[in-house]
């Protein structure tokens, strides 16, 4: 393989922003047909480093050849002539047009001049077969959760004939099956010899699907490896610069069954709350201390039933106690009076606020909460703000930086640290690791499930089965937005969840 | 360079302020002695004082209208309140046995005001409630809003005599015009309100992201409604002043295209229509810029005819050089990143 | 493990979800919504004044705001990538001193028509570069875009200039017979085919689902690797053409340049597109929802010049309030469909 | 009345219907105007068909239409602007219904399109306002003026000036040192008024396009602490009431009168149309001028 010639060689990248030296003179290259994971923590520069060979932003120095030629570009539209695909971190679709458009837009089949709507929507179903996806083509992409979303946006990437495809973060929202779907393509398009940058802060997936990796920190460049011949313990250590011991430290504790010891009232008490043409009628309750996990597959409908908890959509049947009162949850406004607070899995359309500091987007909850004249002192502002930086490691560590500024990852911390400043008594998470480094995901963790010991109750919703096991005393499976099964975590494996969410309670 | 220059440099109202300056520069040149103020009769005259007095009543609606923009939106419907809340006062007072007391005075302004307020309430519960887009939600109080004035009025100009009232737009306290007063005030009243609570730090993020801004419990409704209320309030004291000026009320001409003005404002002083951060200091100096260039068209004694494209001129180049665009693609060496002036994240 | 299973007999009656997360309704609905409103409004104009139930009555909204209609077409461009452009008023009035000063110097007619929509696309283009590549607010460049094409009338001539050009008073006066009593104007015909080609550019053409594209924000269609630069400057560039043939179209209408004219004509325009269902924050809206507004602005004409009886007051507060009704009446309904 | 009523056969008054489409109420002068003609109308009990254009060419044209197809008898209007009316008049002459201009004219070729033009001469206003000029200014070495203009581009304000302008130019003692627009306002009036005072401190004359500007530069004068009327001499055009008032009180020294009272001799015209008798294609309102004395005589019985 080394033999090749790279067909992406990156030498000696600098881009600074102002305050921050995102790139500081890094190497990178990629063979034809060969799987390259980009590594590193959240911050590193990694989305940095695929906006750099892009065109999206000028370098300050190096140069980029690619297949042994200057790349001169301005911009991602010659990235793509060029032949490189690329699906952005952050899904950058275009929400208010069709599944189709999005798909096959710039190359999209025409009769004459004019759009050949039926053919775009035909291919466009062709395509989103290939990744096992079942919608309809000509549904507006808006209409579709995230996950879709992103696996639209990888569709789109997909069905360009490119010497270089790019995927960053791929795999943030997608459940195991889309996954192990994603990597199939991703296989046979390597044995075609395209060359493809995959990051992911998934270890399992990275060493599952990549040949090579560079690992960045800081900015700069740690090495080049292959994967076979690096470990786990290494890479992390490599990314992080040092060790971390909290992953395995929370690994698998028991988890105590609290929801059949308590004597006392179930803190949150959902009777057969439902809304017509989201979810069916649901019945959940969540006790004191409790971590509830929702498990299930893509738009199985976890997500609409956080929002109904939360009151960020309205129930059109069934009742919510709060604390053995019965209560109305209208708006999310009302929610957060009783304590409840909701973290939305859409970080970039619900959740920061992109304009705002870091310190503003911390403090929103709590001060949208006690009103507009009992303002939060500044200097109180300042201490919290400290402190979620510190505690969830945001980086870069300046509370009077632009969200929108921040890597993908740190944004997600601020959006955390903003639901963490209220102290809820209801904590709802959807996707709440999303896109969170290694490290981070641990402390994060390790964070919800000290909060629950302190009597939080928290539902957590994530992809990663895995992770919902880890943290849950109980799991609910919901399956074509239907809850199917409620069981208590003790021993439960991924392989029971599984069949649960694939086959549903009668097994 | 030297850093607090270039700090200076940097700093976002640089370039507004370097036009304002560059405006009463040209009225030296053409007038040199523009910049002297005289006391007399213990009040203070002089062009500059002018400036600050014609242009208070655009700097009040400017003063609502950062706020509306903050949000979002924007309020069409100032200069209709305007004329409505100079009307109004007038025809009161007008009809008033006794034009010169205060009292008559103080309840004229006083039930303008309050109608300022609802008009302004009116525009927010289209916004808010109804949930109809903001330009066409105050286009409605435009267009009948001026009807109404003239309805009060009957179409006529209303000319009073009254002391106490012309007290608002053409008097003076403490030396100083009363307008300016009434306008500073408010402004470090809309300073306090959105700085010293947590006003300002809410209407930012309504501005941004109304749908994040909700889920993190924020009573959108509400703030838009207020912002809504506090522009009818400046365009109310805005329209008494205006019709103090000329102690009358002319319900066709009164407050005629000061929307755009007070836009022209607030957008020249670096706030974005798009929402989101704003600044007040900013559409302070963007409201003297306006009227500097309006008294500068009369000073230097440029034509009628051609008035329109000098206007047009200072305004694109005030722009131009506040562009950060065309300062990296001008002059400096530094590259940026490609972002579009429509924003998003880069992840 | 133990699993707590649903237990049949409680479960609830079978749930059929729909597709979608959001039920928008239809996209089509404001539209449509829109129509219905339209034709109520002329039901009721009908069953009060005499004369009003014609056809021919339709056909003169046409006749009288085929300007109007061409204006929007360009505004509706510009609103969609989420721009705004509020210089059209202005590029009128200009347009129709620039024709009418020409033709009064002996210009060929077809030549003054191709200057004037060369002016207007340029200064458009202008306008539309500052804009991308400057980074200038839509609203502040096209104000001074105002400003300038206002100041240039004033520079061309202070009086209004008569037409007597037999090929524009020809346009002015020829009538298109469609039927017994029905007639139409050459300048419909023109519109109806500007309305066309623009429908076709936006549903069936990259750039015009790249003008839907960049009113999403500009950054995802940048990302997408679709022309946005090109793009964002066409459209102000189609709305500065399209500014200018309605000039043109004016000028027919009227056969004199006069530079106080159109004055707030932007303000039409935006609010026909805006009541046809576009949203100015750009990305949703059709070029068809932008003519019925057309039609809805010219119905409250009508049945303000049909009434006869209004004050100059009770007209603007007429005219308020029907645009009120009207609006909150769609808004009411576009809410209840979904 | 119905469209088949031709000009030939006279119908009675209370049968007649009249579409009068107005410009605006862009000023008192206009609500005045409007006021008289809708009053003359009712005195005369012919049902009076009204529109206001809000300054809009084009909606003046489609009223126009409206009242072509609901069958009006007479039309009568004040264009908004002079140029471009010949294809909506042919309209009404194909329908046979006779049309009346009031305030303005129109610039047609064709002037059987008309059937009379009643209002006043605004060159000829200026003229009246220059020819006092030189008479008050007989014995002065030199004259400096400023100009107070009306609204850029509209018929009065080039109008007025060019009268004036006329009359004074012919004599180089007078000189106008500054002219501007103040939008026929009299906030336009006073900030014109208040700059220019500045740089030009030694003017002798203002000459305003209308009263209110008039207005608004006396309380400039005022506020600069000279006394409008002794150290600045005023004179304007219209002679609306508070125009009047000022004269009275000696604050403005001259008006040319611009009457707005069109209604009766607009009913004359209306009558002698339908009953088939010939008018005069060019009826000038009556009109005076106005000095301090007349004024103090006028005004108590000035209706507007
Ligand atoms: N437009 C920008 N302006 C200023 N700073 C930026 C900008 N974009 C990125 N940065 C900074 O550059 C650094 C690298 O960010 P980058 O997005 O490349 O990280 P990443 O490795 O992709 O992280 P993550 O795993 O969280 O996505 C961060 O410190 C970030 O704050
Ligand atoms: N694979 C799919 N095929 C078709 N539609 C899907 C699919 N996945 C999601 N959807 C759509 O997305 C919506 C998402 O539902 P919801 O977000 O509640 O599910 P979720 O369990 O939270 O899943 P997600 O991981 O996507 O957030 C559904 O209403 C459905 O229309
Ligand atoms: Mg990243
Ligand atoms: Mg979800």
């Amino acid at each position: 393989m080394t033999t090749q010639a790279p067909v992406v060689d990156m030498t000696n990248i600098s881009i600074s922003f102002p305050g921050v030296k995102a790139l500081d003179r890094v190497n990178f290259r990629m063979f034809p047909g060969e799987v390259h994971s980009l590594m590193g923590e959240n911050g590193a520069g990694k989305s940095t480093m695929i906006k750099a060979l892009t065109g999206v932003y000028p370098i300050d120095s190096g140069s980029i050849m690619l297949d042994g030629k200057p790349l001169v570009i301005s911009g991602p539209a010659q990235a793509q002539e060029a032949g490189i695909s690329t699906v952005y971190q952050e899904v950058h679709l275009l929400t208010n047009l069709s599944v189709a458009e999005n798909i096959m837009l710039g190359r999209e089949p025409r009769r004459g001049a004019a759009i050949d709507w039926r053919a775009m929507r035909a291919r466009a179903a062709e395509i989103l077969d290939g990744l096992n996806l079942d919608i309809d083509p000509a549904s507006q992409l808006g209409s579709h959760s995230l996950a879709v979303q992103q696996l639209v946006a990888i569709a789109r990437a997909i069905d360009v004939q490119a010497k270089v495809l790019i995927l960053d973060e791929p795999t943030s929202s997608l459940d195991v099956d889309e996954v192990s779907e994603l990597f199939r393509v991703i296989r046979s398009l390597k044995e075609d010899g395209v060359a493809i940058l995959f990051v992911s802060h998934f270890l399992e997936q990275v060493y599952e699907i990549s040949d090579r990796l560079t690992v960045l920190r800081n900015g700069q460049l740690v090495g080049e490896y292959l994967t076979d011949e690096i470990l786990r313990i290494e890479l992390v250590h490599k990314m992080i610069g040092k060790d971390i011991a909290v992953l395995s430290d929370l690994d698998r504790k028991a988890r105590a069954p609290i929801s059949e010891e308590s004597e006392e009232m179930p803190f949150v008490q959902a009777i057969g709350l439902g809304r017509k043409g989201s979810i069916a009628p649901v019945d959940l309750d969540v006790y004191e201390g409790e971590v509830v996990g929702l498990a299930g597959l893509l738009g199985s409908g976890r997500t609409e039933l956080a929002r109904l908890l939360s009151g960020a959509d309205r129930p059109d049947h069934g009742e919510l106690k709060i604390g053995g009162r019965a209560l109305r949850l209208r708006t999310p406004r009302l929610a957060l009076k009783s304590r409840i607070a909701y973290s939305s899995e859409n970080r970039r359309s619900e959740g920061i606020i992109e304009d705002l500091s870091v310190r503003d987007n911390i403090v929103l909850a709590l001060q949208a909460d006690r009103g507009w004249f009992r303002r939060i002192p500044r200097k109180r502002q300042d201490e919290l703000a400290a402190s979620y930086i510190q505690a969830l490691n945001i980086r870069p560590p300046d509370p009077d930086a632009i969200v929108k500024n921040l890597s993908g990852g740190n944004q997600q911390k601020v959006l955390l640290a903003r639901w963490l400043a209220v102290a809820p008594r209801l904590l709802i998470l959807d996707e709440p690791t999303r896109g969170i480094d290694v490290g981070a995901k641990a402390e994060i963790q390790k964070l919800v499930s000290d909060l629950a010991e302190n009597g939080m109750s928290v539902v957590f919703i994530s992809a990663e089965l895995e992770e919902v096991l880890r943290l849950s005393h109980r799991i609910v499976v919901m399956r074509d937005r239907e809850k199917v099964a409620d069981i208590v975590n003790d021993d439960v494996t991924v392989g029971q969840i599984m069949t649960l969410i694939a086959s549903g309670a009668e097994s | 360079m030297n850093p607090t220059v270039s700090k200076a440099l940097k700093h976002r109202l640089f370039w507004p302020i370097v036009t304002l300056l560059g405006l009463l520069v040209l009225n030296v040149a053409v007038y040199p002695s523009f910049f002297s103020i005289r006391l007399q009769d213990g009040h203070l005259f002089g062009s500059l004082i002018d400036i600050l007095r014609n242009g208070a009543p655009t700097l009040l609606v400017a003063l609502g209208m950062t706020l509306v923009i903050a949000t979002r939106g924007i309020d069409l419907s100032v200069g209709a309140v305007v004329a409505i809340s100079g009307a109004l006062a007038c025809s009161i007072i007008a009809g008033s046995s006794d034009p010169n007391s205060p009292t008559t005075v103080l309840a004229a302004v006083g039930i303008s005001i309050m109608l300022a307020l609802v008009l302004g309430a009116w525009n927010g519960f289209l916004v808010s409630v109804i949930g109809i887009q903001p330009i066409i939600a105050t286009l409605i109080l435009m267009t009948a809003g001026r009807g109404l004035a003239m309805l009060i009025t009957e179409g006529q100009i209303v000319t009073i005599n009254s002391a106490p009232y012309k007290v608002i737009g053409g008097g003076y306290w403490l030396a100083l015009p009363a307008s300016i007063v009434i306008a500073l005030g408010m402004f470090a009243l809309a300073a306090l309100l959105t700085r010293k609570t947590a006003l300002g730090l809410l209407i930012e993020s309504v501005g941004i992201n109304p749908q994040a801004s909700r889920i993190a419990g924020v009573r959108s409704r509400s703030i838009i409604w207020m912002v809504y209320i506090f522009s009818g309030l400046c365009a109310g004291i805005a329209g008494l002043m205006i019709s103090s000026n000329v102690t009358a009320a002319d319900a066709n001409n009164a407050g005629l295209w000061i929307e755009m003005d007070a836009i022209l404002a607030v957008v020249i002083g670096g706030t974005s229509l798009a929402g989101g951060r704003y600044s007040l200091g900013g559409t302070l100096i963007g409201a003297a810029i306006i009227q500097t260039l309006t008294t500068t068209v009369y000073t230097v004694g440029i034509a009628p005819e051609i008035t329109l494209v000098f206007k047009a001129l200072v305004v694109i180049i005030v722009c131009l050089l506040q562009s950060p665009a065309l300062q990296t693609r001008l002059g400096s060496l530094r590259r940026r990143p490609v972002t579009t002036s429509t924003g998003g994240v880069l992840s | 493990m133990s699993i707590r299973t649903i237990d049949p007999t409680t479960a609830r009656p079978k749930f059929v979800p729909s597709r979608r997360r959001f039920d928008l309704g239809s996209r089509y609905t404001p539209v449509l919504v829109t129509l219905v409103l339209l034709i109520a409004m002329w039901g009721v104009g009908a069953t009060r004044y005499r004369g009003f139930l014609s056809v021919q009555m339709l056909l003169n909204l046409l006749i009288d705001n085929s300007f109007l209609l061409v204006l929007v077409v360009g505004m509706t461009f510009v609103i969609l990538t989420g721009g705004i452009d509020l210089s059209v008023g202005s590029v009128v009035a200009l347009s129709t001193m620039i024709a009418a000063s020409l033709l009064r110097a002996g210009w060929p007619p077809l030549a003054v028509i191709v200057i004037v929509l060369v002016v207007g696309s340029t200064l458009g283009m202008l306008v539309g570069l500052v804009i991308h590549f400057f980074e200038i607010q839509p609203f502040i460049a096209t104000l001074a875009a105002m400003f300038l094409a206002r100041g240039l009338c004033y520079v061309i001539s202070l009086n209004s200039i008569s037409i007597t050009n037999p090929f524009f008073v020809d346009m002015a006066q020829t009538r298109i017979p469609l039927g017994p009593g029905l007639m139409i104007t050459p300048s419909v015909i023109i519109a109806v085919i500007v309305v066309g080609i623009a429908f076709f550019v936006l549903h069936y053409t990259r750039t015009g689902r790249t003008v839907y594209g960049i009113g999403n924000g500009g950054q995802s269609a940048m990302l997408m690797g679709l022309p946005v630069a090109r793009t964002r400057v066409l459209v102000y560039v189609i709305s500065g053409f399209c500014s200018a043939l309605g000039g043109v179209l004016f000028t027919f209408y009227t056969l004199s340049g006069y530079s106080l004219t159109a004055v707030g004509m932007e303000l039409d325009a935006i609010a026909a597109v805006v009541i046809g269902g576009t949203l100015l924050t750009g990305g949703s809206g059709f070029i068809l929802g932008s003519v019925l507004g057309v039609l809805v602005l010219g119905i409250i004409q009508t049945i303000i010049s049909f009434e006869g009886t209004l004050s100059s007051w009770w007209t603007k507060i007429v005219i308020g309030a029907l645009l009120l009704v009207f609006i909150v009446l769609q808004r009411l309904l576009t809410t209840l469909r979904r | 009345a119905d469209s088949s009523t031709g000009a030939g056969d006279a119908p009675a008054p209370e049968d007649l219907i009249v579409g009068f489409s107005q410009v605006g109420a862009e000023s008192g002068w206009r609500a005045a105007n409007t006021k008289d003609i809708q009053a003359a109308f009712e005195d005369a009990g012919i049902e009076l068909k009204f529109s206001d254009a809000q300054q809009k060419q084009e909606n003046q044209i489609k009223a126009i239409r409206s009242y072509i197809q609901q069958g009006v008898d007479v039309i009568a209007f004040s264009p908004v602007v002079e140029s471009g009316w010949d294809t909506v008049l042919k309209e009404a002459k194909d329908a046979d219904i006779p049309v009346v201009l009031t305030d303005r004219s129109v610039d047609s070729a064709d002037t059987s399109l008309y059937v009379s033009f009643l209002g006043s001469d605004f060159v000829e206003e200026g003229k009246k306002a220059g020819n006092w000029a030189t008479e008050e200014f007989a014995d002065a070495d030199a004259v400096k003026i400023i100009q107070l203009e009306g609204t850029t581009g509209s018929a009065p304000a080039i109008d007025r000036a060019e009268g004036f302008a006329d009359v004074i130019g012919s004599d180089p003692k007078f000189e106008i040192v500054a002219s501007q627009t103040g939008d026929f306002t009299r906030s336009g009036g006073k900030q014109v008024t208040e700059a220019l005072l500045k740089s030009n401190p030694d003017v002798d004359l203002i000459y305003a396009h209308n009263d209110d500007m008039g207005l608004g530069a006396i309380e400039a004068i005022e506020a600069a602490g000279l006394k409008p009327g002794v150290d600045i001499k005023i004179l304007t055009i219209d002679a609306v009431k508070d125009g009047m008032q000022a004269l009275a009180d000696g604050k403005i020294n001259f008006i040319v009168e611009c009457s707005p009272l069109l209604g009766k001799q607009l009913v004359d015209i209306v009558n002698k149309v339908v009953a088939g008798e010939e008018v005069e294609t060019r009826i000038v309102t009556e009109e005076t001028t106005f000095t301090q004395e007349e004024a103090i005589a006028a005004l108590p019985d000035r209706q507007y």
